[in-house]
């Protein structure tokens, strides 16, 4: 399957008085991973929308290998959509499902027809060769043994595939998949995040994927798009979110559920003060305002009370899950709620009301100055 | 006090209902009247009041239709009023033989006439005069009415010569058999005579109105509208709406009533109207209840009865200087179809239970001749033999 | 949807044995009680009692009764009145179920995708519903006045021969079938849209992506299969409604002109109330019933076929 | 969903049908209304519409007030129909409950006998159920009109069919706080089906307004006249069609509070019926 | 709050032909934290709704502080549930559902009514000390500011929140709550975790709560009840469980999303055959069966091709995810889909297709002998 890129171009749309989503530009490249990932109302069904054709933008435009396609009704733009809901006819079995497309576009309405649809002039090859790609696609999907059952005789990760299958079906440009995963349970949903994965190893088709949690957009993607509000704020390699948040906001959402922010005066030679104590912060250089540091509860440790350059807390609550664990701490200089993760076996040490001493990792806690976006070495916002 | 309910057909009649019985509880200050819901027309009245009977639940004094007084007898719901006449002398309070008759089932006495019509022709006399007629003198012959009728016809601008009209029973169509002097049945009941020559003849007339008189085949509400509205020439109704007639037109044109044109010399023609017949079986109410029958047929209730619709008065007392003599001087319309009462005799009403729905049966042959889907001859072989079917077995 | 899916059963009921089960089915014997008397007593028990009386001659007001088998029914057989009514009401029903169905249905579907005045024509089209239909029925009958009704009059005005609607044994059937129509378009829009209304949007949208963006494509596609359930509520309604025909021929033509508007429950009317012939009267009605019934069955079996669930 | 000129022409085209459709729908109203206002005398002019005037619809519509009763009517007509709702409702809304979640016995035959009567038109019980009136006595009261409708078939099924998807856990929660089985459904179902209701009462409001064939042939009291068989009987008031404009200043009188009702109500109507899961 | 034991004794319980309880008996000591664990349909809301006294148990009993509970009604016990979707009283504002409970317990039906009823005589104080303990039990919860709200207007973590004010408002002696934490969305699920976790610190009321979600039982509980199919299988503190899960399926349940399982033969002296290699196992001892290695990806490291005691494998794909990255490799040896987590920085130097090889920590893995649990050295299988 050839892929071809997709491009936007200063895309906004309003509802009413609501600007949903402002001035989006975004390419992706032919074979690319790219998800968009915000908080939920951010726009991101809205943005995969217009790129469908579902709905249009109020300005801006849509191309794909540098063809523009805003004038291209939807179903003739080569692109496939998973819905979060899967959209499945209910009516249909899994086959139909699937093949709907593949019928909707090369059969004429008397073709369609039951019985003799079949027989009419020329569509007997049509009809084989509908057959023959409708179970290619089930099979590479493991689907094959349910093509006869509706959709409402389905299991959710059964019903996600059929969906699947039937963006598939159709070798699509682009394929377009909004939350496919959001209706799962745990465990299905890790499980077919890893399906999606290998099919586009497989397939390679460019992919616009929505989510609005980080963990599947950092297993999937190539790319990752951050979206608040109807802007971009960030896009990038899902390790590069990882290590360089472009403010706190976005910062906060990709570190769900915690994330640790201290309120500090304007930094001085490099070094913040928190209660007294100066701690050294890589990511203070040129700041000249007050601001927050943060850091992830796995970058900092606990360290015997009294170490230099360590903050003294106090233990109040700790939550083991497996290997980590993780500690609730409140700073005795007056934050609470810091989290600190540790290895399980570290913490079965620590009992509530224990006083000890946080250590943050200057290397990797950031500084947000207030009022703006981190200084951030040469770094496009959006590609 | 006692309190009479008081029970009869066509709403509007409220317009002298009323009035009689506030005139009588005045007289008669220890009775009181009230009236229940009218019935829209006589056949349903008795359906009420079958009805009513089985749940005991029946009025005191109705006003039944001459034509369905057999079935209230037949159901048991009326008593002969021998009891209450008692010695008096019902001719010399004026009511003659001929007017008592007709509040007769089988030779017994059941109620005093209230109200009688003959059927009269109402003439549009503008559309007659420019079809080149005098409303006053129409022919008196069915030819030459026909031939009028048709002139109207062909007016133009949406006009129709005439209609004779069907109504909810069989008055008229009895009406066009004694035209030509013919009976519905035998004089002993037992054998129909409406298939006879006169019979044969009357819808052989019924069919010439519509091919030759410019009658439409529509039915009766539409037909009035038009008549009403001025497209229509001649309207045969009974005399009883001549108020409601006149009310309708306004000033939109001249009315006039004329007498029937005749089949034959000795033309008869059905009697429509009503009987005031007592329903209680309380000693004391059929008293009070006579009472206030004798008022509405008396002088007093037919002076209200006849100005507000156009019914004669079954009590001849009301003719005199008092009440109605100078009304009906004034009043050339009201007074057409007094002129026809020496050809007027009982409305028959056919034995047995089937009465109302011999009415439908006869109406629904009449109405395949007005629409042209039976001969005439077609139509009255086919009623005859349904009328048979429905008429008792014993007879 | 509430009233329109097949399926919406309760789940499923917990089989208890103690005493707090005791209690709940306790209570709902007492909440069900005073509607199954009354169902009992209002609604079944009378029906029952027509089933009982349709062997005998009762006469409404004569006290005596017989019981005479079957001879109500195979009277019926021969009733040239009865059969005339069968003819009519058949015809009528045949009318008036298509199409006040696919006019309804159409209605919804345009309504459904205005933006703009979509309460005016949702309130334009259910109108007639509410209509208390013999002040209307006046109206109607001046609009379709053989001579001087508005109907006619544009008829003249486009060259067409006025019609004597109402007054003609050939139309007034078809003109009272039109009246139906008109009233019952609404009540099917109404419960059309109400279907519409829960299609997810998005079976739309993957209908427009799979290249069934409008017209018919997508009214097959997605719309018609969608709306099954509630289309076989709306139909066995109609059914049931048309069959019932009454209050058009009671107001407009009382069964003429020559019983070509009586329809079974004008002559059940008639036979019951008119004529007083309860044990005939009942006879139409047990016949009637029967057949209501039955087309009932058959219909759910036909859509049973084709039944899914949305699970 | 593509914004080409032709997309354009259809919506136009359909807002044209649809108007056609209103209109067609709307007219005997309009009809109605217009002839209201008309003199007895301009009625049939021969103009295309009645020609309405101030005049005549004074005429109109004192004769309408006049001669009949109206208000009397109407009245009955909201006595009749409110008792009608209300016994409707009370009656309907516990068995509907039961049926959808309660377990008793004979409960799969009582649907079955909801389902049945379902699809048995209302006329057919209706000699039985006229004999019994008559033998009590009740004939001419509001008993008669009001009682033989005191149960709804299409209502219990309604609200059944709109309590079973009422979720179980919120019963339980409401028996573990110490609701009884009638409490849950006075305090809990009942106040939570008003979409329900709302949609039924329309249903049953309309019908019962604007019902003849029951009222005509239980009622001869003039001061207990629903609004439609006043109206019947104003009809016929006359041996022709009498006073049209006055017979429709009627009807506009007698159907205007159902159309209000409806504007009032109709998205809790359209509501009531879609409403499903919450 | 005076906390209560809570003692339930060989409850069977069948639907029908299915038995979807059997014999469970489990003792929860006064004040503490204990969940059921286990997949969907084994059983969890069925024995949760037992206790509740919603449905009743075909044999076994239930008892509170040595006392059978099982003639008291629902409403008696002295128990508060908390519903999976909440179960609100929908036409209710959050005020109303919370004080439900009391008006239904505390005040007669006349003393109800809207307007006479705080008129009625005993009624005021009554009405007084209602609104008192709502308000209190509102502010504990944080949503004293939305008590107006209808259920409707209010977000799930709301919703959440009045649920077990309602719960909470009647000082139950037992609170059951049945995946109360399943509809809400990640970010927030996690936010509510701990606040369930203070609430049970602050008040200290024995607690049965329900999950299908290792992880939050993890969190929050003192021991766990693993259950499966409607039997007990495990019950332990959740490092417990981490650490020794007593069966295959257990593990399985517990390891999700990626349990590593390799199939061998019987092991020879605390060894066991993978490949052609003799990798050391700690669990093996007195194994006389075939059985299955398993391990969990962190219990695993990557190592160069050629180490001894590493395992040759071929590396299919990385997903990262923050610090830690999961590898999916190959065993040459045969056993497709093993999945490793490493630190996300050692994870960018490998590529897909790269061989290398895999080292077990042997400490950790575990040996499960086929059709059998594991020796578990002196541990009941519920206490
Ligand atoms: N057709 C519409 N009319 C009005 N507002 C809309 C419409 N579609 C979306 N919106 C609004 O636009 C905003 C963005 O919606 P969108 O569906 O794109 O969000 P999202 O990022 O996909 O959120 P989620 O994660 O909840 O799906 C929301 O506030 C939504 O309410
Ligand atoms: N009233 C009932 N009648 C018949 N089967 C039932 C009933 N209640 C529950 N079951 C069945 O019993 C089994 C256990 O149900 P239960 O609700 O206890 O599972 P669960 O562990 O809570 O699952 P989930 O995590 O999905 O809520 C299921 O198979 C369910 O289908
Ligand atoms: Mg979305
Ligand atoms: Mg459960």
């Amino acid at each position: 399957m050839a892929s071809h890129g997709l491009d936007i171009q200063s895309v906004s749309k309003r509802f009413g008085d609501v600007e949903v989503l402002s001035d989006i530009s975004l390419s992706v490249r032919a074979g690319e991973f790219v998800t968009l990932l915000g908080p939920s109302g951010c726009g991101k069904s809205t943005l995969l929308r217009i790129v469908a054709g579902l709905e249009h933008p109020d300005t801006g435009s849509i191309g794909i290998d540098d063809r523009s396609i805003d004038h291209v009704a939807p179903k003739d733009r080569g692109v496939a959509f998973v819905f979060q809901n899967y959209a499945l006819y209910p009516h249909l079995t899994a086959y139909q499902n699937i093949a709907a497309p593949l019928v909707m576009r090369e059969l004429t309405a008397m073709q369609r027809l039951p019985f003799i649809g079949r027989r009419l002039p020329g569509a007997a090859s049509v009809h084989v060769s509908i057959d023959e790609r409708v179970r290619k696609t089930a099979d590479k999907l493991q689907i094959g043994s349910l093509l006869h059952r509706r959709p409402g005789e389905l299991s959710g990760g059964q019903r996600q595939r059929v969906a699947v299958g039937r963006a598939l079906v159709r070798a699509p440009q682009l394929f377009l998949m909004d939350e496919p995963l959001a209706n799962l349970d745990a465990g299905l949903r890790i499980h077919m995040r890893s399906e999606i994965a290998r099919l586009h190893q497989e397939i390679g088709a460019t992919t616009l994927f929505v989510t609005h949690d980080q963990a599947e957009a950092a297993a999937l993607s190539d790319r990752v798009a951050v979206i608040f509000g109807g802007r971009i704020r960030q896009f990038a390699a899902p390790q590069e979110l990882y290590r360089d948040p472009v403010d706190l906001e976005v910062a906060r959402f990709l570190t769900q559920p915690f994330l640790n922010v201290l309120e500090t005066p304007v930094p001085i030679a490099g070094r913040v003060t928190i209660g007294g104590l100066h701690v050294a912060v890589r990511d203070t250089e040129g700041a000249a305002k007050p601001g927050k540091l943060a850091f992830r509860p796995e970058h900092a440790t606990l360290v015997a009370a009294g170490k230099p350059g360590a903050l003294p807390v106090i233990v109040k609550r700790i939550e083991h899950s497996g290997t980590d664990a993780h500690v609730f701490v409140d700073l005795q200089a007056g934050a609470t709620g810091l989290v600190v993760r540790i290895a399980s076996e570290e913490a079965s040490s620590l009992r509530p009301d224990a006083a000890t001493a946080l250590l943050i990792d200057s290397e990797r806690a950031w500084f947000f100055p207030n009022g703006g976006a981190r200084h951030l070495v040469g770094r496009a916002r959006a590609a | 006090e006692t309190n009479l309910e008081v029970f009869y057909a066509w709403p509007d009649h409220k317009v002298f209902h009323e009035p009689i019985a506030e005139a009588f509880t005045k007289a008669n200050p220890d009775v009181s009247i009230s009236f229940r819901a009218a019935a829209p027309s006589y056949d349903e009245a008795v359906q009420t009041l079958i009805r009513q009977g089985m749940a005991s639940q029946l009025p005191d004094v109705h006003y039944v239709g001459f034509n369905v007084m057999r079935t209230l007898v037949n159901r048991g719901l009326l008593d002969p009023i021998y009891d209450l006449v008692g010695e008096e002398d019902m001719i010399a309070e004026g009511y003659t033989k001929q007017v008592l008759a007709l509040g007769q089932v089988d030779g017994k006495q059941y109620g005093l006439p209230f109200a009688m019509s003959t059927p009269v022709v109402y003439c549009n006399a503008d559309l007659v005069a420019q079809a080149g007629g005098d409303a006053d003198h129409i022919p008196t012959n069915w030819n030459d009415f026909i031939a009028l009728s048709g002139k109207i016809a062909a007016l133009g601008d949406g006009t129709a010569g005439m209609y004779y009209e069907l109504g909810v029973d069989d008055w008229t169509t009895q009406n066009l058999v004694r035209n030509f002097g013919g009976q519905m049945m035998n004089d002993a009941e037992t054998e129909i005579a409406f298939d006879g020559p006169a019979g044969q003849a009357a819808v052989k007339l019924f069919e010439r109105f519509h091919t030759e008189g410019g009658q439409l085949p529509i039915d009766q509400r539409a037909a009035r509208q038009m008549f009403t509205a001025g497209k229509l020439g001649f309207y045969f109704a009974s005399a009883g709406g001549v108020r409601g007639m006149e009310k309708d037109i306004g000033d939109r044109f001249r009315l006039r009533t004329a007498q029937q044109p005749l089949g034959v010399e000795n033309a008869t023609m059905p009697t429509g109207g009503m009987v005031a017949v007592i329903l209680t079986k309380d000693p004391e109410k059929r008293v009070a209840a006579w009472k206030f029958i004798k008022f509405a047929t008396g002088p007093e209730g037919q002076s209200i009865v006849v100005p507000n619709t156009g019914y004669m008065p079954t009590n001849t007392l009301a003719l005199d200087k008092d009440h109605l003599g100078t009304f009906y001087e004034k009043n050339p319309n009201w007074f057409t179809s007094v002129k026809q009462t020496p050809r007027a005799r009982p409305w028959f009403s056919w034995p047995g239970d089937n009465g109302v729905e011999i009415g439908v049966v006869i109406r629904d042959e009449m109405t395949a001749i007005a629409n042209g889907t039976k001969k005439p001859d077609a139509a009255l072989a086919d009623m005859t033999s349904q009328v048979r079917a429905l008429l008792p077995k014993t007879n | 949807m509430a009233i329109l899916t097949e399926n919406a059963g309760p789940s499923y009921f917990r089989p208890r044995s103690s005493a707090a089960a005791r209690e709940r089915s306790l209570a709902g014997t007492v909440l069900a009680l005073p509607a199954a008397l009354l169902l009992a007593a209002l609604l079944l028990g009378p029906s029952g009692l027509v089933l009982v009386l349709s062997f005998s001659d009762a006469s409404l007001g004569l006290s005596s009764v017989h019981f005479v088998g079957l001879s109500n029914y195979l009277r019926m057989l021969d009733d040239p009145g009865f059969a005339i009514s069968i003819r009519n009401t058949a015809l009528y029903v045949v009318i008036v179920v298509p199409l006040s169905i696919l006019l309804g249905l159409g209605a919804a579907l345009q309504i459904e995708r205005r933006t703009a005045l979509k309460g005016f024509y949702r309130t334009a089209y259910f109108l007639p519903v509410a209509a208390t239909l013999v002040a209307l029925a006046t109206a109607w009958e001046v609009i379709l006045h053989p001579t001087f009704g508005f109907a006619n009059a544009v008829l003249s005005r486009v060259g067409v021969e006025p019609a004597r609607f109402l007054s003609s044994p050939d139309s007034a059937l078809y003109a009272l079938a039109v009246i139906g129509v008109w009233q019952l378009i609404g009540f099917n829009m109404i419960l059309f849209l109400a279907g519409l209304s829960t299609i997810p949007r998005e079976l739309y949208e993957a209908a427009a992506i799979d290249g069934a963006d409008r017209g018919l494509n997508r009214f097959l596609l997605v719309t018609w299969p969608m709306l099954a359930p509630v289309t076989l509520f709306v139909t066995v309604m109609t059914v049931i409604r048309a069959f019932s025909v009454f209050e058009t021929v009671a107001v407009l033509t009382q069964g003429g002109p020559m019983k070509s508007t009586t329809v079974v429950l004008y002559t059940l009317y008639e036979e019951g109330f008119r004529y007083f012939r309860v044990g005939y009267a009942s006879a139409i009605a047990v016949s009637f019933f029967a057949f209501v019934l039955l087309l009932s069955l058959v219909q759910t079996r036909a859509s049973d076929r084709n039944r899914w669930s949305t699970r | 969903m593509s914004r080409q000129f032709p997309a354009y022409l259809a919506s136009l085209s359909a807002h044209g049908v649809l108007m056609a459709g209103a209109i067609i729908m709307v007219f005997p109203f309009f009809w109605m209304l217009l002839a209201s206002f008309t003199a007895q005398s301009e009625i049939f002019n021969g103009g295309l519409l009645p020609s309405p005037s101030f005049v005549g619809a004074i005429e109109n519509y004192t004769t309408a007030l006049t001669a009949i009763p109206l208000f009397r009517f109407m009245l009955n007509g909201v006595i009749v129909c409110g008792a009608i709702l209300v016994l409707q409702i009370l009656i309907a809304v516990p068995c509907g409950y039961a049926l959808a979640k309660l377990p008793f016995p004979g409960r799969p035959l009582l649907f079955s006998a909801v389902l049945l009567g379902l699809l048995i038109p209302i006329q057919i019980p209706t000699i039985p159920l006229y004999i019994a009136i008559a033998n009590l006595g009740l004939l001419d009261s509001y008993a008669a009109l009001i009682l033989p409708w005191a149960i709804s078939v299409f209502a219990i099924f309604l609200f059944r069919q709109f309590f079973a998807s009422f979720p179980d856990d919120v019963l339980d929660a409401a028996r573990l706080d110490g609701f009884s089985e009638f409490s849950i459904v006075w305090r809990i179902v009942l106040p939570s089906a008003w979409p329900a209701i709302a949609a039924f009462s329309i249903f049953s409001i309309v019908s019962h307004w604007n019902d003849l064939y029951w009222p005509l042939v239980v009622i001869t009291d003039p001061d207990l006249m629903t609004p439609p068989l006043g109206i019947a009987y104003f009809r016929q008031a006359g041996e022709g069609a009498g006073h049209v404009g006055a017979l429709m200043a009627g009807g506009v009188l007698v159907t205007a509070p159902l159309i209000v009702l409806f504007l009032f109500t109709q998205r809790h109507f359209v509501r009531g019926l879609t409403l499903a899961r919450h």
